[in-house]
């Protein structure tokens, strides 16, 4: 059922794209336009050329399937270039596309968050000798993000240093609606950072099933709880 | 509060402030204190740093595996006896120890060694006539990549 | 391929009484010995112990090492030129295994 | 009395500890990201320094060269000829009927000299992929024949319509968000920023040179794993942190990543072997 709907994404996609850019790069950037006339080159050769670089197992290979809003994203090499359409549009995709725990916004176990935080091996494969099992779990944030004092981290994302203490959350007003309002906040930037900042470099965690939502809820209460040691 | 009580509590304060810094590293290298004592018999507090020696080391290494490392000392070859490396938190400080010649005409040594965290590595020359100097530098051991 | 291989570069000619670098590279996985956590039991570790150099068979520099040394060890160390001849490496591990490399200098 | 001494002490060792936390705070800010990149740079050009181990398998390769009938390969400039092959490549090769890159060319003149299937070329190439101190011959072929360009500059025939669709096929791709993790090439190796991913700078399409000093020194030893990586090899496994499927060497997908890359590489001098973490 979930690969029809892929399928028939893929298909309007398809439709989509190419006429997405035929009606865009002319408009757009004329001179390279006139440059690519002798070389056109179909979103389907694309993706033959894509399909012929990966092992055939049906187990990964849904992998490579767009959904719309990836296609979208795939139009536009920066995201400042995105024009006010493809922006709307991605947002009003992606904010059908968060979901929350069962029992709705709570504060998570931070220890959780954290051995999730830290882990680099989610949602890789076991292939040719590395030790990744399908089971492993985890956001490798810190590839990106700064987030605890003294502790490696890149600098693609923002710094999530004291990410708490910048919402000024508390162990008083931490049961308060404003509180709760802000760790929803989080959640939904972890769970589907999409639906605010399209086309975004973060990963879907939540929208794609890398994390659970109680495992995107137990993230974001490591990076806002006040006993955390990100707010130490 | 009365004046004896004042003086006493400020000094118990200055006497806290001034050995609690000098405890914490002391304690941190005794491994590599032991190291040192077994291997050229005498205390690291009795070697002498020297800006003889030139150590030159990365301040950021981006994998531990692979530190590069060169020494250079403008003491001359014939009066040196001995030279070692250490690293003061690797399980075995001990890296390599290099014995020079007049025919080397120079002290110089540059490889590369592993570092398992940020720490010192240390470049002591153990000299003909008996005494030891030695140059420090730290190195921050980090993690590059994906993971 | 086999372990010990390596590459020795000298310069091909030197002033005499000039400093030159001797520099190598080794194949050598210089693995640390282990001990599993779980089980307690040893793992040896394989690594390269001893590097002599020789000018014209006399022992200029001899270097102890273990595996606080990388792999595929780098090592550069100075040799004074004073007569032309060939500049030698000569090296063990603790596994018994023995190399020797070879390189000609020549002094003007 | 005795209470004085100890608040006293009590007010000494805090004193103390806030001063140790002061001092460790100075010296953890003193570096700005910023910094921290120009250091780790700094550490990459000091590793650079010497010999490259890599260079070991420049000589293993030219004797694996002969022992697997290469010298009958045509890379371009005529059967066995080697100087100056990785700077045209990739090209179209009518024999093949495809656009190939030095590796894939590697592994067809395998199937064709050797006699190897397909199945085995794949093994061979991917014999040291996952592992370290590994010394694979196909790792060696690749390092000798690349070493042979050392000093030329990289100048592929993206007038060839046949390359120039394998080069605009390869640069959509770039750009193509795919996967669990919604990456592409570019979430990485884009954009005027200069950021980092831990403590590795990440060179970027955007930034003029960077490219070209990225794939010009590859194959590039690597010290962590004690090995060289070949261009195939760093494919995938960029597209294996990417969380993509398994990828397959020698593929139309690599041959399209390689002649955007190495197009956009033109006028880059080779200097093989690279060296880093």
């Amino acid at each position: 059922m979930k690969k029809a709907l892929f399928l028939g994404l893929l298909a309007i996609g398809l439709v989509g794209i190419s006429t997405a850019q035929q009606k865009k790069q002319p408009a757009k950037q004329p001179q390279k336009q006139a440059a690519k006339e002798e070389v056109r080159v179909t979103p389907e050769e694309v993706r033959q050329v894509l399909l012929s670089g990966f092992e055939q197992d049906p187990k990964f290979l849904w992998k490579i399937e767009q959904d719309e809003s990836q296609r979208i994203c795939s139009q536009y090499p920066s995201m400042e270039d995105m024009p006010p359409q493809a922006v709307q549009k991605v947002i009003e995709l992606e904010n059908k596309n968060i979901k929350y725990p069962q029992w709705g916004i709570y504060w998570g176990d931070w220890k959780e968050g954290k051995k999730l935080v830290e882990s680099a091996r989610g949602g890789r494969f076991a292939s040719y000798g590395f030790s990744d099992r399908p089971t492993d779990r985890g956001g490798n944030c810190y590839a990106c993000h700064l987030i605890e004092k003294g502790v490696p981290g890149g600098t693609m994302g923002p710094s999530l240093a004291g990410y708490g203490k910048r919402y000024e959350i508390t162990k008083e007003n931490m049961n308060t609606p404003e509180s709760l309002e802000k760790l929803k906040t989080v959640y939904k930037i972890i769970y589907n950072g999409w639906h605010a900042f399209p086309c975004s470099s973060m990963p879907r965690f939540g929208y794609h099933g890398v994390l659970s939502p109680e495992e995107v809820m137990n993230i974001a209460t490591y990076l806002l709880h006040p006993e955390s040691p990100v707010n130490k | 509060m009365n004046r004896r009580k004042f003086l006493l509590l400020s000094a118990v304060a200055v006497a806290g402030l001034t050995f609690a810094p000098a405890i914490k590293p002391a304690f941190a290298a005794s491994k590599l204190e032991e190291e040192i004592k077994k291997r050229l018999g005498v205390e690291l507090s009795a070697i002498k740093e020297t800006a003889e020696i030139k150590l030159t080391a990365p301040t950021i290494a981006e994998s531990g595996a692979n530190v590069p490392i060169t020494v250079e000392a403008n003491i001359p070859a014939d009066k040196v006896e001995r030279l070692w490396i250490f690293v003061d938190k690797n399980p075995i400080p001990w890296v390599t120890d290099v014995k020079f010649t007049p025919q080397n005409g120079q002290v110089f040594l540059s490889t590369r060694i592993k570092m398992g965290e940020t720490s010192n590595v240390r470049a002591i020359l153990q000299l003909k006539d008996g005494t030891f100097v030695m140059a420090t530098k730290e190195v921050k051991v980090t993690a590059g990549g994906c993971g | 391929m086999a372990t010990g291989t390596a590459i020795l570069r000298v310069p091909k000619e030197a002033q005499k009484g000039q400093v030159v670098r001797v520099q190598m590279v080794i194949t050598h996985p210089m693995t640390p010995p282990r001990r599993d956590p779980q089980t307690g039991q040893e793992t040896p570790g394989y690594f390269l112990t001893k590097l002599q150099l020789f000018h014209n068979d006399q022992l200029v520099s001899e270097m102890n090492m273990a595996a606080g040394i990388s792999a595929n060890p780098f090592i550069a160390l100075p040799l004074k030129a004073d007569s032309s001849g060939v500049i030698k490496i000569a090296y063990e591990d603790n596994r018994g295994g023995k190399w020797e490399r070879t390189a000609e200098i020549t002094v003007k | 009395m005795r209470k004085i001494l100890l608040t006293s002490a009590v007010f000494g060792l805090a004193c103390a500890g806030f001063l140790g936390y002061q001092a460790v705070k100075a010296q953890d800010q003193e570096l700005s990201p910023e910094e921290e990149i120009r250091l780790v740079q700094e550490f990459n050009r000091m590793i650079a320094e010497g010999i490259n181990p890599g260079e070991i398998w420049a000589e293993i390769g030219k004797e694996a060269f002969k022992k697997y009938n290469l010298d009958k390969c045509d890379f371009g400039l005529g059967p066995g000829k080697v100087e100056g092959a990785l700077a045209q490549l990739p090209r179209y090769f009518p024999d093949a009927k495809r656009v190939m890159d030095l590796e894939t060319r590697i592994g067809w003149c395998l199937q064709q000299y050797a006699g190897m299937t397909p199945e085995q070329v794949k093994k061979f190439v991917q014999q040291c992929w996952g592992k370290s101190q590994c010394m694979g011959e196909y790792d060696a072929i690749v390092m000798y024949v690349s070493m042979a360009s050392n000093g030329q500059k990289f100048n592929v025939n993206l007038k060839d319509p046949q390359v120039k669709r394998m080069y605009e096929i390869g640069k959509q791709i770039y750009y193509a968000r795919l996967g669990p993790w919604d990456f592409n090439c570019a979430t990485c190796h884009a954009g005027q920023k200069e950021v980092r991913i831990r403590a590795t700078r990440l060179w970027s399409a955007d930034r003029p040179g960077e490219a070209g000093q990225a794939v010009s020194i590859f194959p590039k030893y690597l010290v962590r794993w004690a090995q060289p990586m070949t261009m195939h090899y760093r494919y995938s496994e960029c597209m294996r942190q990417m969380r993509w499927p398994g990828f397959e060497p020698h593929s139309d997908l690599a041959v399209a990543l390689s002649t955007f890359l190495y197009g956009t590489a033109n006028g880059t001098e080779i200097k093989v072997p690279g060296i880093g973490r």
